[in-house]
């Protein structure tokens, strides 16, 4: 493996702080995210929760460098791998990162494995194009690879192209994609969301099966609140490109500091609430080259008032030391309080 | 020309945030047109391209308006004289006033250039749908046709046409070298669309909505067609061009144009001739053939970005 | 696969005969008088009209003519050209040449419009798709009566970078500049084909993938999106092929080529029929295994296109 | 990046696929360049049987395989070259031909009267279908040697044999000598004799008799001071080398390549270039560089050519003769020769070409000059069309001219002008068979030999074998027969010129233009002289150091 300069094994293992993120379109400057602030630990499953357009994948993205330049540019911001500031490799170097050290697996496996090559090449790509390794020495590993993430008779699947997998196996060849190097980070985004239920249920077992193996750390990216309650440690929630909260899986669950967060888990159908009407949140998530002044969740919240209209947008609160968690609401007490 | 196609760059990937896709009104539900000319209204390209576009086919219906000069008063005596007031590109072998006929030329090359494509482009059309859709013997009867039209060499089949279509002696040929081009034009767009067919076919919202009842008609037009219409939008602007040439050399082998008729062909090929001498009779046709094509190829380009949802 | 194989060959007989019959039928809708076609200006003497229409069955009817031709076909004989030779010598003269032309000129256009309409759609609305764009629409946008004496003038006597003519044993050096005229014609729609392609590819997830594994950029493009955007391309590619080895007409006469498209035009010029057919056949047939080859080509391409 | 990397891979690519595809193309680099041989250009022949070249390309390799009875000399008056003698009888009817002795087939055999007699009876025989055989239409007994069409133009019916297979009038008196039995007494015989058609052709030519053996054709062999080396390369070319022991005027150099060209213009790019010492026709394209390329080697000398319009009889109105005068007075010559021709032809005056003896100038006179008032009054006086239309064919490269001619008729005389494009000439004349409106006909004419007789007898002719328009003036007629039956050459062209006098009154035709040989050759070469005929006189012709 290369050698990254600066690294520091004591350092965080991955930390997201104040990351701005635009695009610049012909019809103005979206800003994507507006300081988004994280960090991660090995071994640790960190979930960021969000609608879908809040910048989830964006954040994905631009901790991988493969944000689509133009029109995405980061314009703010740090994100340290082990305490080296990625933004500040060169492309090369900032290539090796990836897969080596942090890889990622996408939402629809169909449409993100190339169509015209066997999963074999594929696969073995990663390892010929890292290691160097010879096209037969790769194949080899490829098919090591599928056996790990439990795919039946590897040896002759490996030359199969990915049409001809069922939607869950396909999921499991990205999964083994992902891992074929031992990554550190593994950033799942939207992992079974094509997915039914039941293999759902198999591949997050499996995922989480080859985190404990590893110990990686594993950003999940989703915006199904059920999966993250099983799996996840800590959840950030994000809204219109910024992390509104922050907190371990349990206090957020139990006791949501932001209005956000709250109006996401009573939209949650539980059993216990059988009978009752099911509680939507009001409006549509803002466009982004249009977000509302100051708290861009205002218009569609039960608790803004004027403080909630006017710029600057509320600050990162610290809701407790002990666990850790943080809200950007001017009126999180009163949220938490009820 | 400096950004031709930064329109089509700045968009944001599929799975983004909420970028918009067109300026924001909002809660107005958006149709796929109305999308699209949202989209174009913003584009400099776009308007450009249409100024160019009108400009000649202004000059193609009202010749008159850009010049009083009668393009078919030539005398020897005028050989090769460099521009005078009225005739601002100078005259050309035959002593006429290039300028004149370039104006007046604008018409046959449009009329022939645009009509040819059309029919050529519904052809094409139909002939991928049926066989890419179909499959089956539809497709290999359809497609050896194709194969035989594509063997059969231009320059004969122009000839027996042209000679067939044209019997009367008092035409100017136009509707004959209109309908040999279009007739013969249309093979390459069809393999094309045909191909463009067959993989829209396998995609799943085609199956989608094939399962919930879909008539053919309806999955042809409304699935099919408009996933698969953007690379022969492409072609055709160039089919355009080519067509726009092809009739000066269907001029050129003596089954095109008769009776004197005027066209940018025409005259960029007998400009050829004595091009290495006297250039300018070259030139100046050329250059409006140019940018004419240019011009349908750019609007083609703008119109096929603002209505290919996967390239917004 | 094989099955698929096999009944396209068949296809192919049947395609072949119906070819047959329409080019005869275009060509006898097309012939008016041979005979003085064939000596030009010249005064045709009634003698020789008589012995000439007797030698090529001028007289006898559109069925006759075209069983007479079949029945030749079928004994390996071509017939004769009104010229008096055979037309299966007048063919193992022409073929060869045109042949090579039209490779190398294929070749020549794949090659650039593969590589520059990559590089316009990576560098979209820049100074070299903007540039190259223009400058193969001019092209396109001239007849080729006017590109093939321009290009001869200027590169084969002003400049005199390449020779100015060929013949039919030439060099692929002598070829060059033909081939070059021959794939103006057809470059600026393959590089807009795959300008086309290779942008909506871009967006496709498996590139994203492709850059979250680590790969470079130019590994990225070179295999993952090539690949996936040369459908269309190689459509029009084979389409093209044919293309030019019946288009070059224009451009084998320019550069005194003694090919295909010279002897065509000059059989067509004289109402020779025989020869006319003779060439186009082969023509057509060029063309359905063209078809065949870019058809399996397809599946070699993309998996999931698959034939039974 | 990319940055540079696609450029790399294009060029790269493209030199392996031109290397892939130059294993085909042998690299046969002339190795006769730098011999005393030179490289002339020509069209590709359409045949090398004698009897049946009636075109310049193919008579002008004969020449250089074969050695005529007569040639002609600075008056084109005709002079015996391969004949010992050739000498009529009183009344021009019988003519006797003797041989020089010692002149051999570049195969060996001797020439004898035998060889003449064979050629001339195959290239009369009907049936054989030879192009030339119009030239021995005024030997006794060619009229046995034709079939008539039983069942008239299209009949599916197999012709019969003709009567005769062989020339009644064609006599052998020994191995070198025989006589020509002309149907009616032709004082101009000789000069005719001068034709490509009258070579002789070798025992070898013939399968049996009166059948030429396969693939002769294609390595004709000839009794002249070249013979062909290989074979007939098609649309290639055509090597003829040095026959080392020739009887006759040696030529001064080894050996010639005939290069064939589909285009002039592919032409004189490889004359600029060097690849062909000899063009002899330079397009009009590139005369305008043509001094400036080749400075004084670009040479002009006079042709046979003759360039006119008719006027078709069945076309009610040009049937008065003021009309047909108008528009000729409409057309400045001049102009046209000078601006669209640049100076490759010269107006004609005449209703035949000055290389002839017997040619006056202006004799069409005040009709052939340039008089656009006199025009107008003229043509409004007969009330002329008021649209008229010159049809031609669009593969000679006749556009520039008719277009310009029209636009100096609309100017003249303020009617409509257009140009009837038609395909070929062949199309030109289905047209004018079918008495369909295509106005005047644009029409040409070479000579077959240098006689008032070759233009008067098939232009103007009431049956002249050239005569589309339909002219028809008996006494003409006979003015033309009785100069052919003279008894003296001087004679015949008094009663020609007297013929051609009616011509002037009458105009069936507008004389437009005469040719000139417009040439040009390389700096490997001297002495190129371009004949009557378009051809380079190939014993003049020598490599300059």
């Amino acid at each position: 493996m290369d050698v990254l300069p600066g690294i520091d094994p004591r350092a965080p293992l991955l930390e997201v702080s104040d990351l701005h993120v635009e695009f610049r379109t012909q019809y103005g400057v979206a800003k994507a995210i507006n300081g988004a602030n994280f960090w991660l630990s090995a071994g640790e499953t960190l979930a960021i929760l969000g609608e879908s357009g809040c910048g989830k994948s964006v954040t994905a993205q631009a901790i991988m460098g493969i944000l689509d330049t133009p029109p995405g540019y980061v314009t703010q911001g740090q994100i340290k791998y082990r305490g080296v500031d990625l933004l500040k490799l060169s492309e090369n170097e900032r290539r090796k990162v990836r897969a080596n050290r942090i890889a990622m697996i996408f939402q629809d496996a169909l449409s993100a494995l190339n169509p015209v090559y066997t999963v074999g090449f594929q696969l073995g790509e990663v390892f010929r194009k890292h290691r160097g390794m010879s096209r037969s020495a790769a194949k080899q590993r490829a098919i090591e690879l599928l056996d790990q993430v439990k795919i039946p008779a590897a040896r002759t699947r490996v030359d199969d192209y990915p049409h001809q997998f069922s939607g869950g196996m396909r999921q499991r060849v990205m999964i083994a994609m992902a891992l074929a190097l031992d990554p550190e980070v593994l950033i799942a985004d939207e992992p079974t969301t094509a997915l039914d239920v039941t293999v759902q249920a198999q591949i997050m077992g499996l995922l989480a099966d080859l985190q404990r193996e590893r110990n990686m750390g594993l950003i999940l990216i989703t915006h199904d609140m059920g999966v993250v309650a099983d799996v996840a440690d800590r959840i950030s929630v994000m809204y219109a490109g910024r992390v509104v909260e922050e907190a371990p899986v349990y206090d957020i669950y139990s006791r949501p500091a932001h209005p956000y967060t709250r109006a996401l888990l009573e939209s949650i159908p539980r059993l216990d609430m059988k009978g009752q009407q099911l509680s939507v949140i009001r409006g549509l998530p803002p466009v982004l080259t249009d977000v509302p002044k100051g708290c861009a969740f205002n218009p569609r919240c039960a608790y803004a008032r004027d403080a909630c209209r006017q710029d600057p947008a509320p600050p990162v609160y610290q809701v407790s030391q002990q666990p850790h968690r943080t809200a950007r609401c001017h009126f999180f007490r009163e949220v938490i309080g009820e | 020309m400096s950004d031709l196609n930064t329109v089509t760059t700045a968009e944001a990937p599929g799975g983004q945030p909420n970028v918009p896709r067109s300026p924001v009104k909002k809660d107005k539900p958006r149709s796929l047109a109305g999308d699209a000319w949202a989209d174009l209204r913003k584009r400099k390209i776009f308007w450009v391209s249409v100024v160019m576009v009108a400009i000649v086919l202004v000059m193609a219906a009202w010749p008159t308006l850009f010049t009083t000069a009668d393009p078919g008063a030539c005398a020897l005596s005028n050989q090769y004289k460099g521009p005078t007031g009225a005739a601002l590109f100078g005259f050309d072998y035959q002593g006429c006033d290039i300028y004149a006929k370039v104006i007046h030329g604008a018409r046959n090359s449009i009329v022939v250039g645009v009509l040819s494509t059309a029919l050529a482009g519904v052809i094409g059309l139909f002939f991928g749908l049926a066989a890419g859709y179909f499959g089956g013997w539809l497709d290999a009867f359809l497609s050896r046709f194709v194969d035989i039209m594509l063997g059969v060499p231009f320059l004969l089949a122009g000839i027996v046409l042209s000679n067939r279509l044209s019997s009367d002696p008092k035409s100017d040929g136009i509707f004959a070298v209109t309908l040999t081009l279009g007739l013969l034009s249309w093979t390459s767009g069809a393999r094309v669309m045909r191909s463009a067919v067959i993989s829209a076919k396998n995609q799943d919202y085609v199956a989608a909505a094939r399962m919930l009842g879909s008539k053919p008609s309806r999955l042809i037009f409304r699935h099919i067609v408009p996933n698969s219409i953007a690379s022969y939008v492409v072609l055709l602007t160039l089919l355009l061009g080519i067509n726009i040439a092809s009739e000066a050399t269907l001029s050129f082998l003596g089954v095109g144009l008769k009776n004197n008729a005027i066209s940018w062909g025409i005259m960029i090929s007998e400009g050829t001739q004595f091009a290495r001498t006297e250039p300018w009779p070259l030139v100046w046709p050329a250059l409006f053939l140019g940018v004419t094509v240019l011009a349908f190829i750019m609007l083609g380009d703008a119109v096929r970005d603002a209505f290919d949802p996967k390239l917004r | 696969m094989f099955r698929y194989i096999v009944r396209r060959l068949l296809q192919m007989v049947l395609t072949f005969f119906g070819a047959t019959f329409m080019l005869f039928a275009l060509v006898f809708a097309n012939q008016k008088d041979p005979i003085q076609a064939l000596v030009g200006e010249r005064p045709v003497s009634e003698s020789q009209r008589i012995a000439l229409t007797e030698r090529y069955h001028l007289d006898e009817g559109f069925f006759m003519q075209y069983w007479y031709y079949m029945k030749g076909l079928f004994t390996g004989d071509f017939g004769t050209s009104m010229t008096g030779r055979k037309n299966w010598e007048m063919m193992a003269d022409a073929w060869p040449v045109t042949l090579r032309l039209a490779l190398i000129a294929i070749v020549i256009a794949a090659t650039f419009s593969v590589t520059m309409g990559v590089y316009s759609a990576l560098k979209r609305g820049g100074v070299f798709d903007n540039v190259s764009l223009f400058i193969t629409l001019v092209l396109l946008a001239m007849p080729i009566v006017v590109i093939a004496p321009l290009f001869q003038l200027i590169f084969g006597i002003e400049l005199g970078w390449f020779p100015p003519t060929a013949t039919r044993d030439a060099t692929v050096w002598q070829l060059l500049l033909p081939a070059i005229v021959l794939a103006c014609i057809v470059i600026a729609p393959e590089m807009r084909v795959t300008r086309t392609a290779v942008v909506e590819n871009l967006r496709a997830d498996y590139v994203r993938t492709a850059r979250a594994k680590g790969l470079t950029r130019t590994r990225v493009i070179w295999v993952h999106v090539l690949r996936n955007s040369l459908i269309p391309v190689v459509t029009l590619i084979g389409v093209d092929l044919g293309g030019l080895m019946a288009g070059a007409i224009v451009t084998e006469h320019v550069f005194n080529i003694p090919g295909v498209g010279f002897n065509l035009a000059r059989a067509i010029k004289t109402e020779d029929g025989p020869l006319v057919v003779g060439f186009v056949s082969i023509l057509v047939i060029l063309f359905l295994f063209i078809n065949l080859l870019v058809d399996l080509l397809y599946a070699a391409l993309d998996p999931r296109i698959r034939y039974e | 990046m990319p940055g540079k990397a696609p450029w790399k891979m294009a060029a790269g690519a493209t030199a392996i696929a031109l290397l892939a595809a130059g294993c085909g193309g042998g690299g046969s680099e002339d190795s006769a360049a730098t011999s005393n041989t030179v490289v002339i250009g020509i069209g590709e022949p359409q045949h090398l049987i004698p009897t049946n070249a009636t075109e310049s390309n193919g008579s002008e390799v004969l020449s250089s395989l074969f050695y005529p009875l007569v040639d002609f000399d600075a008056e084109n008056k005709p002079v015996v070259v391969a004949a010992e003698s050739i000498t009529p009888d009183s009344k021009n009817t019988v003519w006797t031909v003797k041989l020089k002795p010692g002149f051999t087939f570049s195969n060996g055999e001797p020439v004898t009267s035998e060889n003449y007699i064979n050629a001339w009876n195959y290239g009369a025989y009907g049936p054989n279908g030879q192009g030339a055989s119009y030239f021995f239409e005024k030997i006794k007994g060619y009229a046995d040697l034709q079939s008539k069409d039983p069942d008239g133009e299209e009949g599916p019916k197999k012709a019969p044999d003709p009567k005769a297979k062989t020339l009644e009038g064609l006599k052998k008196v020994d191995d070198a000598t025989f006589t020509i039995t002309l149907s009616a007494p032709f004082a101009g015989w000789e000069s005719v004799m001068g034709y490509t058609a009258f070579y002789p052709l070798p025992k070898a030519a013939w399968k049996s008799e009166g059948v030429i053996a396969e693939g002769f054709e294609d390595a004709i062999i000839g009794n002249g001071p070249f013979k062909i080396k290989g074979k007939w390369e098609h649309d290639s070319q055509i090597v003829v080398e040095k026959v080392a022991d020739f009887k006759g005027e040696a030529p001064k150099v080894d050996g010639v390549t005939w290069k064939i060209y589909q285009d002039q213009q592919a032409e004189y790019a490889d004359l600029v270039a060097g690849n062909v010492d000899v063009q002899t026709q330079i397009p009009i394209e590139s005369l305008g560089k043509a001094s400036a390329d080749l400075g004084d080697r670009f040479k002009k000398s006079p042709n046979s050519t003759f360039q006119f319009v008719g006027f078709p009889t069945f076309q009610k109105e040009y049937q008065d003769v003021r009309v047909r005068k108008a528009i000729s007075m409409a057309i400045n010559r001049q102009e046209i020769t000078d601006q669209i021709f640049l100076g490759s032809q010269s107006p004609a005056t005449s209703f035949v070409s000055p290389v002839v003896a017997g040619y006056r100038p202006d004799t069409c006179g005040a009709n052939c000059v340039y008089n656009p008032s006199e025009a107008k009054k003229l043509y409004t006086e007969a009330n002329g069309p008021k649209e008229i239309k010159i049809t031609y064919n669009v593969d000679g490269n006749h556009k520039a001219w008719v277009d310009a001619t029209c636009n100096q008729i609309k100017a003249a005389l303020g009617i409509n002008c257009v140009g009837g494009e038609e395909p070929k000439f062949a199309d030109l004349l289905s047209k004018v068979e079918k008495k369909q409106p295509v106005g005047l006909i644009r029409l040409g004419w070479i000579m077959d030999y240098p006689l008032m007789e070759n233009y008067l007898g098939p232009l103007y002719s009431t049956d002249g074998s050239s005569n589309y328009y339909g002219y028809s003036n008996p006494t003409f007629d006979n003015l033309v027969k009785e100069g052919s039956a003279a008894a003296t050459e001087d004679e015949a062209i008094k009663k020609w010129q007297a013929a051609e006098d009616i011509l002037a009154q009458e105009m069936p035709v507008i004389p437009l233009r005469n040719g000139q040989n417009v040439y040009g050759y390389s700096t490997k070469v001297n002495n190129v002289t371009v004949d009557l005929f378009q051809k380079v006189n190939l014993y003049k012709i020598e490599v300059v150091g």
